[in-house]
């Protein structure tokens, strides 16, 4: 009964801190709500039976990824831009659509979701996690390190200012004449 | 502790274009970065690269590895000469750019160099996940290079665009990836094939998780209506990344999604999932062919183009046969060679960036500049599938494969919306040859005969980068070699896509 | 010669080529030569075959020289052949030596014109046309002739090119022609499909050989007739042959007399097994001719142009020649076509010498008292206008009573229509010697009314117009009694092998009995000398006052005669302006609206993409709820 | 010399390949190249009709090499009677038109050149393909140049025309290839062997309904090429737009293109479609006949006169084909030889001029005939030749065309026949309004006489055009076996011998079926 | 235990909520801040299968999506920071300098 309590209360939060990000208009308050919506997701993997990934989620998500984003809201001083309310359709628009198609999710899911669960306890350690993670996922493991380098890279790319390394000051004076219409 | 990491004997070999491109990008940033003197030659190393992997194509050994999550075979290394072309004809086109932008660095050809890893994992994986993966390398590869141009507004606006929506698109992309999931047990194909050989069709979920997916992917493949940000970011981004940009990762989604339908059959058949593939691929071309037609951009012109030429891709794709495969691979091939090489033609002939590239801006230069006007020319009748071009093959495939496997309807909007393409391709032409431009005018164009000095000492094939020039020329001897003598082509695509489908 | 038949066609057009290609530079002897050497030679070699012709054949058979295979595809075969026969020998004769003597005619009359070598060649041209129409041996060669001619006629009526007129008349002439020739295609289109072929002696065997439909031979004939109303100028297609008139003199002579325009009355002889089988058709032939030459007549009455008159008595005299071959009297609509050939010739030649005389003017109300001046062309003149007339013993007289005794006693018609084409023709005789006279009275009696420089110019024309005139006059007087004296018919006897024995039709050649021909030949001069009393008492003093008192008497009728009945007027409002305001209607109206439609149908594309394109806001939230639309309403719709 | 096909098919586009490396400014020299080139292949082609033997009725000369071994698509050529006198149209006519054009292109003569020549070598292809996607290949393929000739060197109104012109043929000719595709893959199914090889196409079984859908796709794109009424409109645009030589080949020998594909396609692959709407056709073709006549006539434009003329003439071509007998469709494809001439000679009487005048509204001609006589001359015989006049070719093929038609289609051909009265009546208007009358306008009195260069590109037109009037025999001889065997694929249905067999004459008497075909 | 669709339906609230929030919100980084709530719905289907089946390749997708998140949060931050720079504002209906 506990886990259901558990699972009912955090589920609360992660929903109503959710919609709290969607529905406030400051990004400060959303993001530190984005934050709490997943602490109580972690929360969900350990009833899930994956503390490896619990820890992980608070570590990456709300630690790190996150921590990024309000970093950045800060440094462009956005915290105190609330934003106006226009566009009335795409506003109607999408909280109709989204509803309908939350509607009708919830529906299918609950009507062909799986319900019967497997007997047995679910090995979803850190170590298990590891072993597979190195033993056969070795390959995709491989190639999200040059996705992140990639990230890194381009990160650092877009948002240097102008004129940084690698931009000659050739580039001040616009569209140097090199390839001209001929007369 | 005792870790066997799943690695087959010879597994560098099957990997090794993408070890040679993944390196290959790392040494050009650190290139970049240690000898900023000579950055010039940063896209002759890139080329050379490109075309180390391409030769890299040879050695590689077929099969699948990975325990059975990637898969090398014809069509894989078929379409790894795809990105290759695609990657080269942009590095060459992009040399001239960069280097009148002021930015020839290292990292642009190194994100080509990984976007072509990604689009390799998209081909190559029997697993969901290394699916995803190789698309959000492709992606985030994109991200940048659309923004690769800082300091004007609007390459930053086009990327804003494509990440936002690329975001998004993952979302769902992932979210059917769950259900399907949570339906199969595995992300990997092999058990997808076994789930649906036996799965019921008409389970909801699992449609949703179809629409999702096929949504997600759609994006990517700028389909219509998952189109919105195609011509925006098309028209914001480098031109010679525009280019590469609507030809490399279609090529890529499509043969994930060749892989993935294959994998669902005939689930995928019964459940008539097809007739999104077929709603889509008409929405697409009739909206591209029809906003096409009011475009006057180059860029985004040629962008709602590219909505409608995958309207055609998908016909074939709504048959599950080898010849889809080889239609589409084909078609892919053609696709880079004429939509890159009109993009090129593009960047080339722009002043800067912030020029929009109009009509007006190309009227009269068929007679000024006589190479471009050709190629330029060239591209479009091969755009809009007029014989004896390239496009005209692909196209004559396409249409073909659809009347085999009974698809009229959708055949015949193809043919009729084709009517329509050939509108605004052909106004291409006419604003090269049949107008005179305003900058002609004021230079008092026409008195060519008069001066002839004036013309006769630019050769007409010298007188702008080599590297451009050589990119237009490897694009126009290819249209005309798929134009006019298809056949090994067809035995490789052949050959690929038997190998490909049970 | 026989064998070389072809040689006769070719001589004038190796004339034709000469001239055209170099006629211009080689100057006018150089012209002339050639001009009148091949006309001569044609002449000449058309006299030796026809001796041949008759050594050979005497019984009149057909003979027939093939030259090739002109057309063969599936059913179609026609070849090039040229053939002789005693209709072909009357008309070759008439066609090559008063076509020669035309061009002699012509040195004279042309000498100071511009185009000298262009008319010559022309003319040539003609000539070698006309012999390819005579001497076809089938319809289609025929046709080839006959459009060759009009093609001729077209050039030579505009030979004055550089005036308004004289193109216009060409043009005209040129497309009602073409009318006629229209029902000539589609009668030997039915002749190839039923018959097989379109050779003379086939068609008129297969038809003598019976069992025929009623309505094929009738639909043929009538096609061909209103082939032949187009040459040969009859209702409703007479209206280029006035107009035809602004060429020069001596082609209004050769062409619209003589010659071309009579090629109609030929095809019906030739035809004539064909049109002996269809009464129904010979009745439309014989009211149109009746109808034709009484109608002219009536306008002729009151035409002050000298050469009008004479086209509109050529109209009418055509007419005559249609009642002949209506009513079965083949052998007489041939014996008038050969005595008109010799008046009519020697008429207009005639007229021509007075227009040489009076420096190029054609207007009567200007003439008057020249028969002092020009007494040689007075004198030709007036023995034409006598045998035209029909004043016994001129050649007139005899084809024209022939006509009208036939006419009214032949044995295809009821009697109340045979009396009623009689009356017709006979009122139309006594207009025709009515309007003649009034032209002599006026044209050479009386005050001269012309201007000085014009009297001071008065002069006779030189030899060699009338010389041509002298042996025309000579003809018209004797050619008649010569060639058709009642009952002991030359041309009869010698026509008589065309016309094929046929069960259950009339002779061709059927008799009249003496009594009701003598009576109607005294009834014919009778109206002859009625005709020249009344000309003469109102003309002959009065001049142009009688012509004034009948427009006071009869306004209406004069205003209408004047003006040709408004029958050309009549024409342009109800068939040529309908059928311009209609073409530009299809131009302007269904043009337009076929454009229009694919134009909408284009602005329709547009408009979709320039709506469409109003969903690519640049605003990427739209965008995104794009996307999501999809997915919803792919959702809904496929799960 | 067995290849003597594919040496007439590549000297042109060999040529133009040749020209791009001359320099731009040798105007002179890249004229005088591309006059010997097109000479040069105008003798290959001469060869060919020494090589052609008479009486024989299937391909002959015939080359084949595969192409496209996938999808059986070959490289196939081949002569036979129908194609024959086309092919020489064709190349007689490229060199007429560098001829006339010798003196008039002052702008980019280079690409003049190489357009002309590769529009050559596509129209001598369509003319002897014997594949149909090759066929298909090379009839797509003469719209670009003649697209680029419209559009560049065209009038003041050149680029709508050039553009309708071009929408207007592409959207038959997408149709068609899905027939084409559809009906290869209905040989496909039926025999379990791909090809697109045209001989062996013929006969392919096909659903009735599949093969009416297949005639029309197939029909519309040759209907539109023609161009057949409803869909002509594109022609007098073009037409009044494009240059003098454009015109010429337009005229000349595209259109042909269209009443070709009719015979080559459209009757043998589909002989109850056929049978069944020849009609519809006919009727089509009829109204154009007398449409195209009457609108001309009301043309205050002389080329768009001509133009219309010539929807006119084509109208009996297609009369001449759905007809579907021998003298018919001789004569058909002897017309559009003989409309090739004349119209040509026209077009470039027109254009000749247009040069000295740069007008082409008949309102301001008027008595050229004294400033320009042997112009007149040649003007009036091209003149007469489209006309129709016995002894000129277009005679010949106007005759057999209705003389055949009527055979089966009487009332038809009857209003067809008007189309004759008709010709002459706006020919010989234009003819007046330009050459006839007094000079009304100053300018016409100094007019320079006709040029040599372009009568040198006229008198062979008056000389064939004479030859085939008096002797038509020489060409209709060696189409003869050729279209006797059309017939036969074309009558080997019941439907369709029922209707040839059973004229449409009332009551046919005893004597009907005489033929007095003796040859 | 609790049932596996309980947590799909957390999901799938989630994720909605997350995709309202793309479709109504203006802010860049807020958008982006949804986009992530979307992620993390679905890994937590992710995860819920993977319990369901007992099967660990669930959570190791679960893995690499986060990296994805991680890589995709880094450049796309860049590029709000970018945007920042040329318009002073991240506002995304601003962003629409290219558009029909």
């Amino acid at each position: 009964m506990i886990e259901f309590s558990i699972f009912f209360f955090f589920a609360a939060i992660a929903v109503i801190f959710a919609a709290t990000v969607v529905l406030h208009r400051n990004p400060v308050v959303g993001a530190l709500s984005l934050v709490a919506s997943f602490f109580a997701l972690a929360v969900m993997y350990v009833l899930l039976e994956a503390p490896f990934l619990a820890v992980l989620q608070v570590i990456v998500y709300a630690g790190a990824i996150m921590v990024l984003f309000l970093f950045v809201i800060m440094l462009l001083n956005l915290q105190h831009q609330a934003e106006p309310r226009t566009r009335p359709v795409q506003q109607f628009l999408g909280y109709t659509t989204s509803a309908a198609f939350g509607l009708a999710l919830v529906y299918y899911l609950a009507k062909f979701g799986v319900t019967q669960l497997p007997d047995g306890p679910f090995v979803s350690d850190a170590r298990t996690i590891g072993i597979r993670m190195f033993e056969a996922y070795i390959f995709p493991f491989e190639m999200v390190s040059i996705l992140l380098l990639a990230a890194i890279v381009g990160a650092l790319l877009l948002s240097g200012r102008t004129g940084a390394s690698g931009e000659t000051t050739k580039s001040e004076s616009p569209a140097p004449p090199q390839i001209e219409v001929a007369p | 502790m005792n870790l066997t990491p799943l690695l087959e004997n010879g597994w560098m070999n099957a990997i090794l274009p993408e070890l040679i491109l993944s390196i290959g990008g790392m040494v050009l940033i650190l290139f970049d970065a240690f000898a900023p003197k000579l950055r010039g030659a940063t896209a002759s190393l890139a080329v050379i690269v490109f075309v180390a992997a391409g030769w890299g194509e040879r050695m590689v050994i077929g099969g699948n590895w990975f325990g059975g999550t990637y898969q090398v075979s014809g069509i894989t290394i078929l379409f790894d000469y795809t990105f290759l072309l695609a990657a080269i004809l942009a590095s060459l086109f992009a040399r001239a750019y960069l280097a009148r932008e002021g930015f020839e660095r290292g990292e642009f050809y190194a994100m080509l160099m990984w976007g072509t890893v990604g689009m390799m994992m998209m081909a190559k994986g029997l697993d969901l996940l290394i699916v995803i993966l190789g698309l959000e390398l492709l992606s985030i590869c994109i991200f940048i290079l659309v923004g690769f141009h800082r300091r004007i507004a609007v390459s930053n606006e086009a990327s804003l665009k494509y990440f936002l929506m690329g975001a998004f698109a993952t979302g769902f992309i992932l979210y059917g990836t769950a259900l399907f999931y949570g339906a199969t047990g595995s992300t990997n194909f092999a058990a997808f094939s076994k789930y649906f050989a036996t799965a019921d069709a008409s389970n909801p979920l699992l449609t949703i998780a179809f629409v999702l997916m096929m949504s997600g992917l759609g994006f990517k493949l700028a389909v219509a209506p998952f189109h919105g940000w195609a011509p925006d970011v098309y028209q914001g981004a480098p031109s010679p990344v525009a280019g590469w940009l609507s030809v490399a990762p279609k090529a890529a989604t499509l043969i994930a999604l060749i892989r993935i339908f294959s994998s669902m059959t005939p689930v995928i058949q019964q459940a008539s999932w097809m007739k999104m593939v077929a709603a889509l691929s008409i929405l697409s071309m009739i909206i591209g062919n029809a906003v096409a037609i009011a475009q006057r951009d180059l860029k985004r012109m040629l962008a709602y183009s590219g909505i409608a030429h995958v309207g055609y891709m998908l016909i074939a794709l709504l048959s599950l046969r080898d010849e889809s495969v080889a239609a589409i691979s084909i078609y892919v091939i053609t696709y880079a060679l004429m939509n890159i090489g009109a993009f090129g033609v593009v960047s080339m002939l722009a002043k800067n960036q912030n020029d929009p590239q109009t009509l007006d801006d190309i009227a009269g230069l068929g007679f000024r500049r006589p190479f471009y006007g050709l190629a330029l020319t060239i591209c479009m009748f091969s755009l809009s599938g007029l014989p004896p071009t390239a496009g005209f093959i692909a196209k004559f495939y396409i249409f073909k494969t659809a009347v085999d496997s009974g698809h009229m309807t959708v055949a015949i909007i193809g043919i009729l919306t084709s009517i329509v393409s050939v509108y605004y391709y052909l106004r291409v032409v006419y604003f090269l040859y049949m107008k005179e431009g305003e900058a002609a005018q004021t230079e008092g164009h026409g008195h060519d005969a008069v001066h002839p000095s004036a013309s006769a000492f630019r050769a007409p094939l010298l007188d702008a980068d080599i590297f451009g020039t050589g990119a237009l020329v490897i694009s126009l001897a290819g249209i005309f070699a798929i134009g006019l003598f298809p056949t090994p082509l067809f035995n490789a695509a052949g050959a690929a896509a038997r190998a490909l489908l049970p | 010669m026989l064998n070389t038949l072809w040689l006769i066609p070719i001589l004038p057009f190796a004339g034709f080529l000469l001239n055209g290609l170099f006629g211009k530079r080689l100057g006018k002897g150089f012209v002339t030569a050639v001009a009148l050497l091949m006309s001569f030679g044609a002449a000449v070699a058309g006299t030796i075959a026809v001796v041949q012709y008759h050594a050979a054949y005497p019984t009149g058979a057909r003979h027939v020289n093939l030259v090739y295979n002109w057309i063969a595809s599936g059913s179609i075969s026609a070849d090039l052949a040229f053939q002789l026969d005693p209709l072909s020998v009357v008309m070759l004769m008439v066609v090559t030596w008063v076509g020669f003597l035309i061009h002699l005619y012509s040195v004279g009359y042309m000498a100071h014109e511009d185009g000298y070598w262009r008319y010559f060649a022309y003319l040539n041209f003609f000539l070698s046309e006309m012999l390819v129409l005579i001497l076809g041996s089938s319809y289609l060669l025929m046709f080839v002739g006959w459009e060759g001619v009009g093609l001729c006629s077209y050039l030579l009526i505009g030979f004055y090119y550089q005036t308004d007129y004289a193109p216009a008349a060409g043009k005209k002439a040129f497309i009602v022609n073409r009318i006629g020739d229209f029902g000539f295609l589609i009668a030997m289109f039915l002749m190839f499909a039923y018959f097989g072929s379109v050779d003379f002696a086939k068609v008129s065997s297969i038809a003598a050989g019976g069992g025929v439909e009623q309505w094929l031979l009738t639909a043929i004939c009538l096609l061909l007739f209103l082939g032949a109303c187009g040459k040969s100028a009859q209702i409703p297609l007479y209206v280029w042959l006035p107009d035809a008139m602004a060429g020069p003199t001596p082609v209004s002579a050769l062409i619209h007399a003589a010659t071309m325009v009579t090629a109609g009355v030929y095809m019906v002889v030739r035809s004539n097994a064909l049109y002996r089988l269809a009464p129904g058709a010979m009745m439309v032939v014989a009211l149109v001719g009746a109808l034709t030459a009484l109608f002219a007549a009536t306008i002729g009455i009151r035409q002050w142009d000298i050469k009008k008159v004479l086209a509109y008595s050529t109209v009418s005299q055509l007419g005559f020649m249609f009642i002949g071959v209506g009513v079965g009297a083949f052998t007489a609509g041939i014996f008038h076509l050969v005595t008109h050939a010799f008046f009519k010739a020697c008429l207009f030649l005639g007229s021509g010498s007075v227009i040489h005389a009076m420096s190029g003017e054609q207007d009567m109300r200007k003439m008057g008292g020249l028969k002092s001046k020009i007494p040689i062309t007075y004198w030709t003149f007036a023995i034409a206008t006598y045998a035209i007339a029909g004043f016994p013993p001129f050649a007139g007289f005899f084809s024209k009573d022939e006509i009208l005794a036939s006419a009214l006693n032949n044995p295809y018609f009821p009697k109340p229509f045979s009396w009623l084409i009689w009356s017709l023709g006979t009122i139309a005789a006594f207009c025709t010697a009515y309007y003649m006279y009034r032209l002599v009275y006026l044209t050479f009696f009386g005050k001269f009314r012309g201007t000085h420089d014009q009297e001071h110019h008065l002069h006779e024309s030189p030899p060699s117009m009338t010389i041509p005139l002298i042996i025309l006059a000579a003809l018209s007087a004797v050619g008649g009694a010569l060639l058709g004296w009642p009952h002991h018919h030359f041309l009869a006897h010698w026509l008589a092998p065309i016309f094929p024995e046929m069960h259950g039709v009339p002779e061709a050649q059927y008799e009249i009995s003496p009594n009701a021909e003598y009576a109607l030949m005294l009834v014919s001069s009778a109206i002859a000398v009625i005709g020249w009393w009344i000309a003469r008492t109102r003309f002959r003093t009065r001049g142009l006052e009688a012509d004034d008192q009948f427009a006071e008497n009869m306004p209406a009728v004069a205003r209408g005669m004047e003006n040709k009945w408004y029958v050309d007027e009549a024409y342009g409002a109800t068939i040529v302006r309908p059928l311009e305001r209609f073409s530009r209607f299809l131009w302007r109206g269904i043009d337009a609206l076929i454009d229009g439609t694919l134009a909408l149908v284009g602005y329709i594309v547009a408009a979709i993409g320039d709506l469409l394109r109003f969903f690519q806001t640049g605003n990427v939230r739209n965008y995104a709820l794009m996307f999501f639309l999809g997915v919803i309403v792919f959702i809904w719709v496929l799960a | 010399m067995t290849n003597i096909l594919s040496i007439t098919l590549w000297l042109p586009i060999a040529a133009a390949v040749i020209l791009l490396f001359f320099p731009k400014t040798a105007a002179t020299a890249i004229k005088g190249f591309g006059l010997l080139a097109s000479l040069a292949t105008f003798v290959a082609s001469l060869g060919i009709l020494c090589e052609f033997q008479e009486g024989v009725a299937g391909l002959q000369l015939t080359e084949s090499l595969a192409w496209i071994p996938q999808w059986g698509i070959r490289y196939a050529l081949g002569v036979d009677g129908i194609s024959l006198w086309l092919i020489l149209l064709t190349t007689l006519l490229t060199p007429v038109v560098f001829l006339s054009s010798w003196n008039t292109i002052h702008k980019h003569p280079k690409e003049y050149v190489i357009a002309f020549l590769i529009m050559e070598a596509a129209m001598i292809g369509v003319f002897v393909a014997s594949d149909l996607l090759l066929f298909y290949v090379f009839f797509e393929l003469t719209l670009l140049p003649m697209y680029l000739v419209i559009g560049v060197w065209g009038g003041a109104n050149r680029i709508y025309a050039a553009i309708k012109f071009f929408l207007f043929t592409i959207a038959g000719s997408l149709l068609m290839l899905l027939g084409i595709i559809y009906l290869a893959f209905a040989h496909f199914h039926d025999t379990g062997v791909l090809t697109f090889t045209i001989t062996e196409l013929y006969g392919t079984m096909l659903t009735p309904h599949a093969q009416v859908l297949l005639f029309f796709a197939f029909a519309l794109a040759f209907a539109i090429k023609v161009p057949l009424f409803p869909l002509h409109t594109w022609l007098p645009d073009a037409h009044v737009e494009a240059p003098t030589g454009g015109s010429i080949l337009l005229a000349g020998v595209m259109l042909k293109m269209g009443t070709y594909g009719f015979l080559r396609f459209v009757l043998p692959f589909f002989p109850d479609a056929t049978a069944k709407y020849a009609g519809l056709l006919i009727a089509l073709a009829v109204i154009g006949i007398v449409y195209g006549a009457l609108v001309a006539w009301v043309q205050p434009d002389m080329k768009k006169l001509v133009a219309y003329s010539s929807v006119s003439h084509l109208g009996f071509c297609v009369l001449g084909i759905f007809a579907l007998n021998q003298t018919s469709i001789e004569g058909s494809i002897l017309q559009m030889v003989n409309h090739g001439l004349s119209t040509g000679a026209l077009f470039l009487c027109v254009g000749v001029i247009y040069e000295r005048r740069h007008t082409r509204l008949l309102a301001d001609y008027g008595g050229l005939a004294k400033t320009m006589p042997v112009f007149a001359t040649f003007f009036i015989i091209a003149m007469l030749s489209s006309v129709g006049l016995p002894g000129l070719n277009g005679f010949i093929g106007e005759f057999l065309i209705l003389a055949g038609s009527f055979q089966t289609w009487p009332r038809w051909t009857i209003v067809a026949a008007t189309g004759v009265i008709l010709a002459a009546i706006y020919l010989l208007w234009l003819i007046q309004r330009v050459f006839f009358g007094p000079i009304t306008n100053d300018e016409n009195k100094t007019v320079s006489e006709i040029a040599w260069n372009e009568i040198t590109a006229l008198v062979p037109l008056v000389v064939l055009m004479v030859w085939i009037g008096v002797r038509p025999n020489i060409f209709l001889r060696k189409m003869t076996p050729s279209v006797q065997q059309l017939l036969q694929i074309v009558h080997k249905t019941d439907t369709s011998k029922a209707l040839v067999a059973q004229t449409r004459l009332p009551n046919p008497t005893p004597l009907a079926p005489a033929v007095g075909g003796v040859r | 235990m609790i049932p596996t669709h309980w947590f799909l339906i957390l999901s799938a609230i989630l994720f909605t909520i997350g995709v309202c929030g793309v479709l109504t919100r203006k802010n860049g980084i807020t958008i982006f801040m949804c986009i992530e709530l979307m992620v993390n719905a679905v890994n937590l289907t992710f995860v819920a299968y993977a319990r369901q089946f007992h099967q660990i390749h669930g959570l190791l997708f679960v893995f690499f999506v986060m990296a994805i998140a991680a890589a995709e949060a880094a450049v796309g931050l860049a590029i709000f920071i970018s945007l920042f720079h040329h318009r002073h504002t991240i506002d995304v209906d601003e962003a629409n300098l290219m558009r029909w």
